[in-house]
Order: C-alpha cells, then structure tokens, then sequence
C-alpha cells in the first residue's frame, strides 16, 4: 500500500473525484455533461495506465527498435473501445441538453422541473 | 442443421444487429417493406432464441461455450483464454427467452402503435439495437464486452425514451437517465479494470477460477454492485426508473423491464458464478434482502400517490425488482450451508422473472392502449374506459390482478414460492413481501376504477388496433398458463437456471477452462 | 440536508477509490501477463498484422469492437431522432 | 454558427481541411502497421469535417451533404463491417478468413521488428476502412444533426 510508487493509479482515481464532484454539485447541464466526460477521461487513464511495463515501448513492431520491452496491448484496445462509448455518450447527452434548452430557455437544473430530484 | 446449432449463439445477437443497421436503408423502399422487414427480424431472433433453449436442454444443461474468433477456448498450453467468448448456461438461456418473447411483441405492438408517428426507422433500429444489447448483456462470458453491451442498450434506450421529442418531460427523463446509466456503466468499467489489473484476464470463467478474495476484489464487487443495482433500478438507485418507464413509449417500457432485470440476471451472475462462496455471503445476503425491503416498500408506497397511469405501473415495476432480489438475496445468503430452501428462494426469485415481465408488459401494453383512446394519462380524468373496450379491461384486470399476486394468475405461483422461503429465513421478510402484493392489489384495484368504470367518455374512436391486442392477448395467455400449471414450467425452465447459479460454478468455470 | 448526504456519499466513494489506487500493485509491473505476451508473441503469426494494438481491436477482441461501432452507430440513430422533423400534430 | 467565420478563419480552413483529410485517410490504410487505425483515421477526417463546419457554417455544405445521406453511408459501413465478421463464419463468427491465406491481404509477415507490409493482416484493412467510413460519417452526421437543431431553436 503505497501512495508514492502507484502515483499514477492515484491521479486517475483523482480526476475520477473531480468528475463525480462536477456531476452530484454542479447545477448546470452543460457541467453535468463535463461532469461525466471527466469521469470517463479519469477510468481511460486509468486502463491505459494498467498495461504500462517499465520501460516499454508501443506494441508495434513496425521499425520497432529490437529487443525492447513492449507494454500490454490489452488495455489499449480496451481504452480504444471506451473513448468511442464515451464520445457517443457525451453526443447523446448533449443533444437532449440542446433540447431541454429550447423548451425551458435555461440549462439551470433547478428550474427545470423533473430533474429538480 | 448441426452447423447452425453451433453458431446459434452469435445469431441470435447478430440477428437484431443487422436487423438494427438495415432499418434505415429498407425503409427507404416504403412502408410495407419496412414492416415485413421489421418481423422478419424479430421472427428470426425469436426462432433463433427457441433454437438455442433446445441446443442447451437436449444437451442436459451444460454450459455452451463459443469462441469469437477461434476454434477453442484456450490456445494450446495457455491458462488464460484470450479470445472473447459467449458462454451460455440455464440461466442465459432463461433471460434470453425473456429477451425474445419481449422483443418481438414489442415489435409486433409497434407496427399499430407507432403507425401515426414520424421517424418509424429510426424508431425500428433503436428498438432492435436495445434487443440485441440485451440478448449480449445475457450470453456474453467477457467482463469488458459485457460493459459494451450495457453501454449499448444504455444508449439505445436513453435514445428511446427521448424519441417523443416535442414533449418536455421527454428530454428531461432522457438526460436524466442517461447520466443515470452513464455512471453505472463507468462503476463497472472501472471494476472491471480493477479486475484485469490483477489477473491479466477479462474471461468470466477465468476470473472465476482465480479470484482470491483480495481487498481489490471486495471494492470491484462493490463498485459491480452499485452499477448493477442502478442498472436493474434498486432502492436507493431506483431514481430513473419512474422517468424511463413513465415517459418511454409503451412497448419499450416493456423491454426496458426485460433490460432491467438483464442487470438483475448480471448482479446474481456476478455474485453466485464470479465470487461465490469466496465471499462472506452471510453479509452480502443480507445487503440485498435490505436493498429488497426498500425496493419493495418504497415502489408500492410510491405507487399509492400516482395519477399519471404509466408512472403508476412504473413504481409498480421497481417494487416488482425488490421480489426478484429478496429472493435470489436470500438464496444468497444461505449458500454457504445450502439449505434446501435456499434453493426453493432462488426458483422463486427465477420464476418471478418472467412472472413480471408477462405481467408488467401487459400492463404497459394496456396502458399504452389507454392513453391512446383516452387522449390522457391522467387517472383522474380517464373513466368508463370499459364501455367501448371490452378486450382492454379484460386484459388490464388480468395483468393488474397477477402483479398483485391474486391466484389463478401467475404473480401468485412465484409469489407463494417467494413467501414460504423467505419465511424460512426470516417471518418479517414474508410479511413483507405479503404486504407490499396487498398494496399493489388496492393501488391497481383503484386504477381500475378510475379508468374503466364510470361513465363513458371515449367512443368508438379508441378502437385497439389488432396487432395490439394480439401482442397484450399473448402476454395474458402466458400469464394464466404460467399461473395454472407452474409445476411444469418450473421444471422445465426454471430448475435449469436456479440450478445453474445454485451449484453450476464448477460447471460454469469447467467449460471454458477444462478439468472442472 | 440533501446536499449534506450527498456530500457524504460522494466522501465515501472518492475515499473507497483512494484506498483502491493506492492497493494496486506497483506502477510499470504487472503482476500478470500471459494473455498479453501471448498477443505479443502470436499477433504477427496468426493475424499478419505489425500493429499488435490493431490485432487485438480487430481480431482477438473483435466482438468488442463491433460493440463499439453499434454504440457509435446508436448515438447517431439516436441524434438523428430527436431532432428530426416532427409532424405537425406532434409540436 | 450558421455564419460564416472571419476570412482568416475560411482560408486557413481551405488550406488545411483537405491535408487533414488525406492524413485521416493514410492513419486508417495503414492501421494494421502503425499507430492508429479506422477508429482515429475516422475521427481524424471528421475532425477536418468539423473545422470545415465551424469556419463555413452548413450553407458552406450547398445542400450536398445533410445528416441523412451521411447516416446511410454509415450504415454501409456498419452492415459492411458485420459481413466481415460473418465471412469466418465456416470456422467462428470473426475468424480471420484472410489473414495468411496468400491471396488479397494474405501475405504472411515475419516475426520480429519489420518495416511492414501493406498487403498483409487479412480482414484486419478491410474492417479498418468499413469502421473508418462508419466513425467518419456517423461523427459527421451527429455534427450536422446538432449543428441543424441548435440553429433551429435559435431561429424560434
């Protein structure tokens, strides 16, 4: 258990904090939707942070220098897959933040009815 | 023949998949062949699934392993699989069937019920894409993938709820259950990297076997947990359930509870088959049978004070989800001394599944019918319903009586088995769950008042169209067969899946990795 | 009050991810990695492919990426409903 | 942002759009030997769709592009996409057909570092190109989609 050698594992769960942060305290639609990109950006470095071997090098053999150490190339098809999901998502919510604007003129959740909850 | 039973399991994914991207080039072509299309593929998908329920049961229940990809599960003198795979047991094949049965009527309730309405094809894909996410959620026997598929019926259901864009409410429950389902994805996800983080694998089977109880595993259980819970729309996560099945169209609040319990069927899939016995189940148990109590006391509670018709069978649906998991909590919590009516509990919890989903749909269906000749949703001022819809009242008594649980109807059948188990364990429990019927009875005995009784107020405008009835008719066949010979279906296709979570860990893992 | 709970949930949650960052192994050492050497060694001889990440999205972890893309392809379906033109009986 | 943007803005738009989209284009041919692949390809070419959209506004499209037609396009590459995956279906749904078998993308490559052959891989090109076309017109048509119904609520 040690904060210092696992730094990077730390920053990613702290952005993770802040995107939850944005999400349950901020007012606005628009934060809300950062909110959850933010979350998203913080688990992406997270996975990609997983497959890191010291001093590895891209796990691409095209002019690849020989003999070198290579990192894991699971966690960067996963994260590939995972920032896609999270550009759809942030589309989509988006898109009914746009909608919800041009019914209510506002972005303030508490003037909006249903989401007051 | 045989070729095609061993690839069934990637069809019946791929079926609504293909279906889901055709749509909006076949509609093109008209009408018609928009529709033709549109059944051809839920016929199909619904074929397919049937197919198989056959390949697993003449093959004595053993789980189905299909490789993506490759010819076996593990590359020769590999411990880790390392290709995707959809692994089938009793209780994906269950769920499955779920998914089809619901799929399909969806479709065929939508052809009548979406006729009026623009964007038909863009309506069709998402539809198909929200089915086949469920169908992957189920089959699929990789963590990652797993987390695509949520992903996937997320999107396409936050899609569906906000399709009736004109309407307020509409866009405010879609964003809201968006960031909802969002975050409960991005809980699993980051339980899942937690996971591979420590083992180096994703396979379900794999982290099965190799799961060693760290102080890790215990936070990605809890974080799974959380998710999933939020997913399958558990108190004190049950705060989109109301605005998603109340503000989406009517046959797509029906396969949102199929969607729902897909979360449910991954929650028990993760506690019996992923951890199992490695766990304190005692305490775990009881997390879930408290979850329950809430779910169900606070779903029927809420119920009471709705007007609005489809947010009261909304609030009906979460306190159906609290059952589901008292059940399978307390078959939880007794897995470690396995009394006999742990397994009793779980048959239960199992049976109540697809209980809930013939009965809720109706409902649903019904409603949707009833908004659509009343012009309202407002119970107050709906009334005399039954004069000009004879068909509808019927259809709506019978859902509404076996929700609540009143016999011969199939509500009663898995209810009776809920209450004796769980009075095994705990009397309070079974008082509970007796409680929370008697209130839903009085909720849905005053909704239909409201609604069907009194004096006329439509005509012979609100006619139901007859794909409509067709769709609720066969909801209602099944929810009086389920009720009249459940001995037989509990055999047939219950005791699989409460089985394969009961004891079919060993077989679960066995089939991927060899030995057992 | 509100406020106040979620405060603490949100306390609870961010301390839980915490302890889980600092539980991890060591940064750069993973304690496992016989599915991934196995992609390292095999990606060039059963799939051709130089890029080792291209086979895995493509090939190994195919069914993911097909995932992916109907995501993709939901989130544009999606969009393109809700701002679609709408009959006039339903303004 | 129906307007068009400042001079400035639309020429260095003119001068750069195209190169960008020719690199997108190199980024997703080449996906099986170096960084990158039909998902970043993609998004690099709607990236250039983008920047065309923000300097001209959608009446720089001339009617020639709306979300539909791009939708349809997206299709082509999604159902293109899933009729590769089926084409192993004689073994497993996904199972590399192409890959070694000596005939289009099939050539074997050594093990090893190696400058890379184009014409190796299998379906691996193939999917890049189906999943390229997939994310550069889906990004596109949520763009023109939003751009559309953004402008739309302005106007009332």
């Amino acid at each position: 258990m040690t904060f210092v050698g696992n730094l990077p594992f730390v920053v990613s769960m702290l952005l993770v904090c802040l995107g939850l942060y944005v999400l349950l305290f901020k007012r606005n639609l628009i934060k809300m939707v950062i909110g959850v990109s933010l979350v998203e950006t913080g688990i992406n470095l997270f996975l990609v942070t997983l497959g890191y071997r010291a001093g590895g090098v891209a796990p691409i053999y095209t002019y690849a220098p020989v003999g070198a150490t290579q990192v894991l190339p699971t966690p960067q098809a996963l994260t590939l897959t995972s920032i896609v999901i999270g550009l759809a998502t942030t589309a989509l919510l988006l898109s009914f933040a746009i909608l919800i604007y041009r019914h209510y003129g506002t972005l303030d959740v508490t003037e909006i009815k249903e989401l007051k909850g | 023949m045989n070729a095609l039973a061993t690839h069934v399991p990637i069809l019946v994914i791929a079926t609504p998949l293909l279906g889901a991207f055709a749509a909006p080039l076949i509609a093109k072509l008209g009408r018609t062949t928009r529709v033709a299309f549109s059944g051809l593929i839920a016929g199909l998908t619904a074929c397919f699934a049937g197919l198989l329920a056959a390949t697993l049961y003449s093959a004595g229940g053993q789980p189905i392993v299909y490789v993506l990809g490759g010819r076996v599960p593990l590359p020769s003198g590999l411990a880790v699989p390392v290709r995707i795979m959809l692994e089938v047991d009793g209780l994906s094949v269950f769920m499955a069937l779920i998914a089809a049965l619901v799929g399909a009527l969806a479709v065929l309730y939508s052809v009548s019920y979406w006729k009026e309405r623009s964007g038909g094809a863009l309506y069709d894909s998402l539809l198909f894409l929200l089915i086949a996410g469920v169908f992957g959620l189920v089959l699929t026997g990789d963590m990652f993938n797993f987390f695509v598929f949520l992903e996937i019926t997320s999107i396409a259901a936050c899609g569906l709820i906000g399709f009736r864009a004109w309407r307020k409410r509409s866009s405010e429950a879609a964003f809201k259950v968006m960031a909802l389902y969002t975050l409960a994805g991005l809980l699993v996800l980051l339980a899942v990297g937690l996971l591979y983080g420590q083992y180096g694998g994703l396979n379900m089977a794999f982290l099965a076997a190799n799961l060693s109880g760290s102080m890790l595993d215990r936070i990605a259980l809890a974080l799974l947990l959380a998710g999933l819970a939020m997913k399958a729309g558990a108190v004190p996560m049950h705060m989109w359930a109301p605005e998603a099945y109340g503000e989406a169209p009517a046959p797509v609040a029906m396969v949102l509870v199929a969607n729902s319990q897909a979360g449910l069927y991954a929650l028990f899939r993760i506690l019996f088959t992923l951890y199992g016995v490695a766990l304190s189940v005692t305490a775990i148990g009881w997390i879930l049978i408290v979850m329950a109590v809430l779910t169900i006391l606070v779903g029927v509670t809420m119920a009471l004070v709705q007007s609005d018709i489809k947010r009261l069978i909304a609030f009906g649906a979460v306190s159906q989800i609290g059952y589901m998991l008292l059940a399978v909590g307390v078959g939880f919590a007794v897995l470690a001394t396995r009394p006999a009516f742990g397994l009793a509990a779980i048959q239960g919890g199992i049976f109540h599944m697809i209980n809930d989903v013939a009965c809720i749909g109706l409902l649903f269906l019904a409603a949707g019918a009833m908004v659509r000749a009343a012009g309202t949703r407002n119970l107050n001022a709906m009334g005399g319903l039954a004069h000009d819809l004879k068909g509808l009242t019927v259809l709506f008594a019978v859902g509404a009586f076996a929700l609540a649980g009143v016999p011969p109807f199939n509500g009663f059948a898995s209810k009776l088995i809920i209450y004796e188990s769980t009075f095994r364990l705990s009397p309070v429990l079974a008082i509970v769950a007796v409680l929370g019927s008697i209130i839903l009875l009085a909720v849905f005995l005053r909704a239909f008042q409201a609604a069907f009784l009194g004096p006329r107020t439509v005509g012979e405008a609100g006619r139901v169209p007859w794909t409509m009835t067709l769709s609720m008719a066969v909801l209602a066949s099944i929810v009086i067969g389920f009720g009249l010979f459940p001995g037989f279906f509990i055999d047939k296709l219950v005791a699989p899946a409460a089985n394969a979570l009961w004891n079919g860990q060993a077989a679960y893992i066995g089939a991927v990795l060899g030995g057992g | 009050m509100k406020r106040a709970l979620l405060a603490v949930a949100f306390l609870l949650v961010a301390s839980f991810l915490l302890l889980a960052a600092a539980e991890m192994r060591p940064f750069g050492a993973p304690t496992s990695s016989v599915m991934d050497d196995y992609f390292l060694g095999q990606a060039q001889a059963e799939v051709a492919a130089n890029n080792v990440v291209t086979a895995v999205v493509f090939d190994y972890r195919g069914f993911d990426t097909l995932g992916e893309a109907t995501v993709l392809f939901a989130a544009v379906v999606g969009v393109l409903a809700v701002f679609r033109r709408l009959r006039e009986d339903e303004r | 942002m129906s307007k068009e943007m400042s001079v400035i803005v639309r020429t260095i738009t003119r001068l750069t759009y195209v190169l960008t989209i020719v690199f997108g284009f190199y980024v997703i041919m080449h996906g099986h030997l170096t960084p990158g692949g039909g998902f970043q390809g993609g998004a690099v070419v709607a990236s250039a769709f983008a920047l065309f959209l923000v300097a001209f506004g959608t009446a720089g499209l001339k009617g020639r592009l709306n979300a539909h037609l791009l939708q349809s396009l997206e299709e082509i590459g999604a159902l293109t996409f899933l009729a590769l995956a089926f084409l192993g279906i004689g073994t497993a749904f996904f199972y590399n057909l192409l890959a070694n078998s000596g005939t289009v993308f099939g050539v074997s490559v050594l093990p090893g570092p190696n400058p890379g052959l184009l014409n190796s891989g299998g379906t691996l090109p193939l999917m890049n190109w189906a999943v390229g076309l997939k994310v550069m017109t889906g990004i596109a048509s949520i763009l023109i989609a939003m751009l559309v119904g953004s402008r739309k609520e302005a106007a009332e």
